[in-house]
């Protein structure tokens, strides 16, 4: 039963995955990322990390994912050439392939976890405690630091999407 | 002042409008040149006056002049000379012009005059106008409307008298509704010369009535409908069949012989309901014959042709021209073509083209009856000489088409094309049509249409526009009054895709594009156009065919120019 | 009793239980169409629908005619016409999409029912266990993460349809929706920064909430709406635009958009996209009573367990699981559709915001006040919990 | 023209947070939601016809049950849409009652699909025959059967009082002869 939702649940991600990368139709692409996530959060269903899926769902299917759509909708890109390879893509592209390899090296060579600590996160997956715990002990720095930057972003955001209307004179 | 008078003019002041007119001219018309309205009843211009409505009524004076020294006496108030008016009003329809009259139709006096009058016609008057078939062309609501006063001070019971009279078989009578004006009277006696009308009794029982032992039967009695100024004298047949203010007015021409007579068509929504004349001063007045007003009722005839048919089968018309284009092809130069009097003179200008092309000898269908001296005449095709005009024919046709017999019978002929004639009617003996291919172009159902080759339906003359030529090669046109039955060609596009069939040019089959091949083709007519040909009509020079036996006798404004050749054939 | 049931495999019997709510949700949003027809009519001063009716039943006297008076069978009909009228498919729309959407706006609307509880029955211990598809600890959470999934319905039928006015509203429907998920999360914070008090299991479910609302005395047996008021009218208004109900349905305003997203839709796709609006009202109700309303709890302060103790008075069989259950489930029925009732009593009152109003009132006025509220009960609960 | 400047209010903290204005319309709508109902229930109920009435054009007869249309196509010929259609006929001399007339529609036709229920016809007609009466829902599955002929148009408008029976006063002097 459970193999069978793993298996279900990782084609589903993996597949969709794929799309997103080959999907010309960049709505199809925002479906396949949206359909990726949903597998994600199944997965993380499997491992009793409701927590996790639900956040997942919550942030980036329900609110990430939407904007997503919604700017490609607005803009209509869909109709677009793609652009070719350029040098800074080339590389952007390597340095990204680089790193999955790594991570998937990494994983192979010491991502066997002992099976201890792997009861002990299954015991505590579907607590929100020790999220929480970690979140505003040990992590409260970083959390701190990534929201006060986020902060700084969507400020910018709106200092720049507002600029417009100053450099035209209203009338 | 009084200009002075031109030799054969009088001078006259109507309503202070000075206008010169014709000796003998009365008020009545004197004030029409002035648009001046006088209103009457019994005045009519074609027949005897006998002012016995009393409507006309006008104030007349004259001027002034002393009677011992014959000078002008002259008003001092206004300066010019004074105008003795006479005290009572006089009748204007009695009274002709005379120079230095003067006339006056809008005083109190003469107001007062109408109104009465009014007032007394209308005493007795059943005031039945939703049921009157002369309501919206009555004198009597006109002038009731303009001139009467409005309301009614007649409080006694009203006189009774006979209603639904059958004075003839096509004129119903209401006595009720007459008021008397003696023009239906003085029509039988003084144009038709069939004096059978009269009234009898006398006051308020005056009725009109046919003498004892006769009937209002004469070929012209519609014409009292036409010139009752109220609704006594109806048409039977029009009776109750539809109010005049629905019809459309359609400029026609009488068709059933060669007189031409001048007429409208009244119709609503393609369905024709009566035939009126025309007036025409120089053809037929303002009369017409009673067998040419029933003529409308061939428009929907249950025997209308409405399909064209090949051997007696429905087919279309595309068919039928090349099925006639074949014929025309296999039996090149052995076609003879049959025009008819009956046609226009575009059509017969067509059919000409049609017999040139085909190198066909053409042929005339001849009818002759009996003229009745005034609007019937003896030839009783309408357009025999519209045919001699457009080259059609060069000889007035046989009584029988013995020619094109003879033709067939020496197998000259195997093809013969027929504008709207019924060869055995005509001519041929059975033996001879069934010798031949015919191709039939018609309106109605024949006796050889079941033998015919091809048939093409037709249209009758009120689903189109023409001319014919009368008797007095006067040209007159004619409009469609009504749309073409379904299924039914115009005879211009038919006879126009035959040339094309045969070989010829192609020819426009509007009318005033086409006129302008026939003024291009035809000198005597090359001066004539459509559009713009009067709607009196328009004389030809007939001096090419004086030589010709003319069968018509004497006729109203028509006089033959040689002594009638007795209808031997007849 | 019911023991042959539960020797079921658990799948099917998962299965079963999940067709069973469905088979009460779906008709109940159905239903939901036909009472918003006859409470706009009854506050119009009209009797509203009242025509339709079955043959059979017509003869029953006096319930037949009431019943058709009630416009009960207009349910049916609109059901059946529903199912049986041509469903258009026009020709300038993405078809996949098309077709996809009201499916998309579906499976958040059912799916989100799994995790609230509507009932409890007493075990043997005579403790309350609620009654539910899949009681999970991060109930909320998992309630507001599906429901979020429903904007895509909007966004792609909005897109699909490829016209002027469907677009306009997806637009909206996708903004607003964000907008104010922000403060309707941040509202119900306090309700769980109290439930989970010092050195309890930590937890995000409906179960621990109601059963904080059922306890003895006087700060206990109070609900979280009298509790909280603040946090309860955010969330409701939350609830309003969530949901696209007027004041807050510029989504689906019909005056300046016509039908919106669903302005080509007909027929039966047209009809799934209002089941799901109602089931999200439904499943929203019942959030919101979980939450603020006491849940199954009878009244303030008279919790279930209370009102099963005098009524086993009265008869033992009140103690029964099976009739608690009934008797939870129908008490927590009758609060969701007492606020349903709310829901179109506001829409046959309120005038439409428009939308820039709509926007403000989330961002500016909502949202300051959510973070203002948590603020100040997350400062009174340490105090008050320390 | 003179600009009257009102000055706006501002409002209240209350009254910016919109509630009170919310619960005053919610206790309205309360009222309303338990008010007794105000519409017809239609087929059941009919409203009052006041008088004056245009609903559907109709023929009427006389007290004596005859027609009193004389076919004289006013109505036809003043109906703006062009609603109207007859056909004339005569009155057949065998009918002792009703000859006198002379006159008659043979057909009748009122195209309701055209009719603008504007009254003219009514008001055109010098025998009073066609009324516009108190019938107002006029309903049919084909466009034919949305034209009213002559005898539909007697069924609908019935008889009316005629105040003066112009007909039989000149029947009655009819067989009284000369009034002289």
């Amino acid at each position: 039963m459970a193999s069978i939702l793993f298996l279900l649940f990782s084609t589903l991600t993996v597949l969709c995955a794929v799309g997103v990368v080959v999907n010309k139709n960049a709505v199809n692409a925002a479906g396949c990322l949206l359909l990726c996530l949903v597998g994600v959060a199944g997965l993380f269903v499997q491992l009793d990390a409701y927590l996790l899926a639900f956040i997942l769902l919550l942030v980036y299917a329900g609110a990430v994912v939407a904007l997503f759509l919604f700017i490609i909708m607005l803009l209509d890109v869909q109709g677009r050439q793609s652009f070719g390879f350029s040098g800074i893509t080339t590389f952007a592209g390597l340095m990204a392939f680089a790193l999955l390899l790594t991570g998937l090296g990494t994983i192979a060579v010491k991502g066997h976890l002992d099976a201890p600590r792997l009861n002990r996160l299954a015991a505590e997956g579907a607590n929100l405690k020790p999220y929480a715990q970690q979140l505003f002990t040990t992590y409260l720095l970083p959390v701190q630091i990534i929201g006060f930057l986020l902060l700084i972003a969507m400020l910018g955001v709106i200092v720049l999407s507002k600029k417009h209307a100053t450099e035209e004179p209203a009338k | 002042m009084i200009a002075t008078a031109k030799p054969d003019l009088v001078t006259v002041n109507i309503d202070g409008k000075e206008i010169a007119v014709p000796k003998g001219t009365n008020v009545i018309e004197a004030a029409r040149l002035v648009n001046v309205d006088v209103p009457h009843y019994c005045y009519h211009p074609k027949l005897t006056i006998v002012g016995n409505c009393r409507m006309c009524l006008i104030e007349m004076g004259m001027p002034a002049v002393d009677p011992a020294t014959k000078a002008p006496i002259m008003d001092p108030a206004t300066g010019k000379q004074k105008i003795n008016w006479i005290p009572r009003p006089q009748i204007g329809c009695g009274t002709n012009v005379s120079p230095g009259l003067h006339v006056r139709t809008t005083t109190p006096m003469v107001k007062d005059a109408r109104e009465g009058v009014m007032e007394f016609l209308l005493i007795n008057h059943p005031l039945d106008c939703p049921i009157c078939d002369q309501a919206g062309e009555c004198k009597l609501q006109e002038q009731a409307t303009g001139y009467g006063r409005g309301y009614s001070r007649f409080i006694e019971d009203k006189n009774v008298k006979p209603k639904r009279t059958q004075l003839g078989p096509r004129v119903t009578l209401d006595d009720e509704r007459c008021i008397l004006c003696s023009r239906c009277i003085r029509f039988s006696k003084e144009i038709a010369k069939d004096d059978v009308l009269g009234f009898v009794d006398r006051g308020s029982y005056s009725t009109l009535t046919c003498f004892p032992g006769k009937k209002l039967e004469n070929n012209y009695s519609l014409n009292t409908v036409d010139i009752c100024p109220v609704g006594a004298l109806t048409s039977t047949d029009f009776r109750f069949k539809m109010r005049v203010w629905f019809l459309k007015q359609t400029n026609a021409i009488d068709t059933e012989s060669s007189v031409g007579a001048n007429t409208v068509v009244w119709s609503r929504e393609g369905t024709i309901y009566r035939i009126t004349p025309r007036r025409n001063d120089e053809v037929n007045d303002t009369w017409m014959a009673d067998s040419g007003r029933v003529l409308f009722k061939a428009v929907q005839a249950p025997d209308r042709l409405s399909a064209v048919k090949i051997n007696g089968t429905d087919s279309a018309f595309d068919i039928a021209i090349n099925a006639a284009a074949e014929l025309f092809k296999a039996n090149a130069g052995a076609v003879a073509v049959v025009g008819s009097g009956r046609s226009t003179v575009e059509e017969q200008f067509l059919t000409k083209q049609l017999a040139t092309a085909l190198k066909a000898s053409t042929h005339l269908v001849s009818r002759v009856g009996e003229g009745d001296k005034l609007l019937v005449s003896a030839d009783r095709n309408p357009n025999v000489r519209g045919a001699l005009v457009t080259g059609l024919i060069s000889t007035l046709p046989g009584v029988k088409l013995v020619d094109l017999g003879a033709q067939i019978d020496a197998g000259k002929v195997k093809v013969v094309v027929t504008v709207g004639e019924d060869l055995a009617a005509a001519g041929l003996n059975a033996g001879q049509l069934a010798k031949i291919s015919l191709i039939v172009l018609g309106t109605h159902a024949k006796s050889m249409d079941g033998g015919a080759k091809v048939v093409i339906p037709t249209l009758t003359a009120f689903e189109k526009s023409g001319t014919f030529v009368n008797q007095q090669f006067r040209i007159q046109k004619f409009l469609k009054a009504v749309p073409p039955m379904a299924g039914a060609t115009d005879d211009l596009i038919v006879l126009a895709k035959l040339v094309g069939a045969a070989g010829g040019a192609t020819i426009p089959t509007e009318v005033n594009a086409l006129w302008k091949t026939i003024a291009a083709a035809v000198p005597a007519l090359a001066t004539t156009t459509f559009a713009n040909l009067p709607e009196t009509g328009q004389l030809l020079d007939a001096t090419p065919f004086s030589a010709l036996p003319f069968v018509e006798g004497e006729t109203l404004h028509y006089k033959p120019a040689q002594p009638v050749v007795a209808a031997a054939n007849a | 009793m019911f023991d042959f049931y539960f020797e079921i495999p658990l799948v099917i019997r998962l299965f079963l239980q999940g067709l069973a709510v469905i088979m009460v949700i779906f008709p109940i949003a159905g239903a939901c169409s036909m009472a918003e027809r006859k409470v706009a009519a009854w506050i119009q001063d009209r009797p509203g629908p009242n025509r339709a009716v079955v043959p059979w039943v017509a003869w029953i006297p006096f319930l037949g005619t009431f019943l058709q008076r009630l416009g009960i069978f207009h349910v049916m009909a609109d059901g059946g016409k529903m199912l049986f009228k041509e469903d258009s498919l026009p020709g300038h729309v993405n078809k996949f999409y098309f077709v996809l959407a009201p499916i998309v706006a579906m499976i958040p609307a059912l799916t989100t029912v799994v995790v609230v509880p509507f009932g409890a029955y007493l075990d043997a211990a005579g403790k309350i266990i609620p009654v539910g598809l899949a009681p999970l600890d991060v109930g909320i959470l998992a309630v507001f993460a599906v429901s979020s999934l429903g904007v895509y319905s909007m966004i792609l039928a909005g897109w699909a349809s490829n016209s002027k006015y469907p677009f306009l509203g997806s637009v909206r429907a996708s903004a607003q929706l964000i907008s104010y998920e922000l403060s309707m999360a941040l509202s119900v914070l306090p309700v769980f920064l109290w439930v989970n008090a010092p050195g309890m299991e930590a937890t995000m479910g409906f179960g621990r909430v109601v059963e904080f609302q059922s306890q003895p005395g006087f700060l206990g047996g109070m609900w979280f709406g009298f509790l909280m008021p603040l946090s309860a009218f955010i969330f409701f208004v939350a609830l309003f635009a969530e949901t696209n109900r007027q004041p807050f349905d510029t989504v689906e305003s019909e005056s300046d958009l016509v039908g919106s997203f669903h302005t080509e839709y007909g027929a039966f796709k047209w009809g799934l996209f209002f089941v799901a609006e109602y089931s999200h009202m439904i499943v929203g109700s019942g959030v919101f009573m979980l939450l603020f309303g006491g849940g199954w709890n009878p009244l303030p302060w008279v919790p279930l367990a209370d009102l099963v103790g005098w009524l086993a008075q009265i008869t033992p069989l009140a103690s029964h699981p099976l009739f608690v259950g009934v008797l939870s489930i129908s008490i927590f029925l009758g609060k969701v559709l007492a606020m349903i009732f709310l829901f179109m009593w506001v829409r046959w009152t309120l005038p439409r915001f428009r939308y820039d109003q709509v926007m403000k009132i989330g961002w500016q006025r909502l949202l300051p006040l959510s973070i203002a509220n948590l603020l100040f009960y997350a400062i009174a609960i340490a105090f008050i919990q320390k | 023209m003179a600009v009257i400047t009102v000055e706006r209010k501002p409002l209240t903290f209350l009254e910016r947070t919109y509630l009170p204005q919310i619960a005053g319309g919610l206790k309205t709508t309360l009222k309303h939601l338990v008010a007794p109902k105000k519409t017809l229930e239609y087929p059941e109920q009919r409203p009052a016809i006041p008088t004056g009435y245009r609903g559907v054009p109709t023929l009427v007869m006389d007290p004596n049950g005859r027609e009193k249309c004389v076919s004289c196509q006013l109505c036809e010929f003043v109906c703006p849409p062009k609603a109207i259609r007859i056909t004339p006929g005569e009155i057949p001399a065998d009918q002792p009652d009703r000859a006198h007339v002379e006159k008659g529609p043979k057909a009748f036709d009122i195209d309701m699909l055209r009719c603008i229920y504007c009254g003219l016809c009514q008001e055109v007609c010098p025998e009073e025959a066609i009324f516009l009466q108190n019938q107002f829902s006029m309903s049919g599955y084909s466009r034919e059967e949305m034209v009213n002929h002559k005898d539909r148009l007697y069924e609908l408008g019935g008889t009316l009082p005629d105040a003066h029976f112009k007909w039989d006063k000149k029947k009655a002097a009819e067989e009284h002869g000369n009034a002289h």
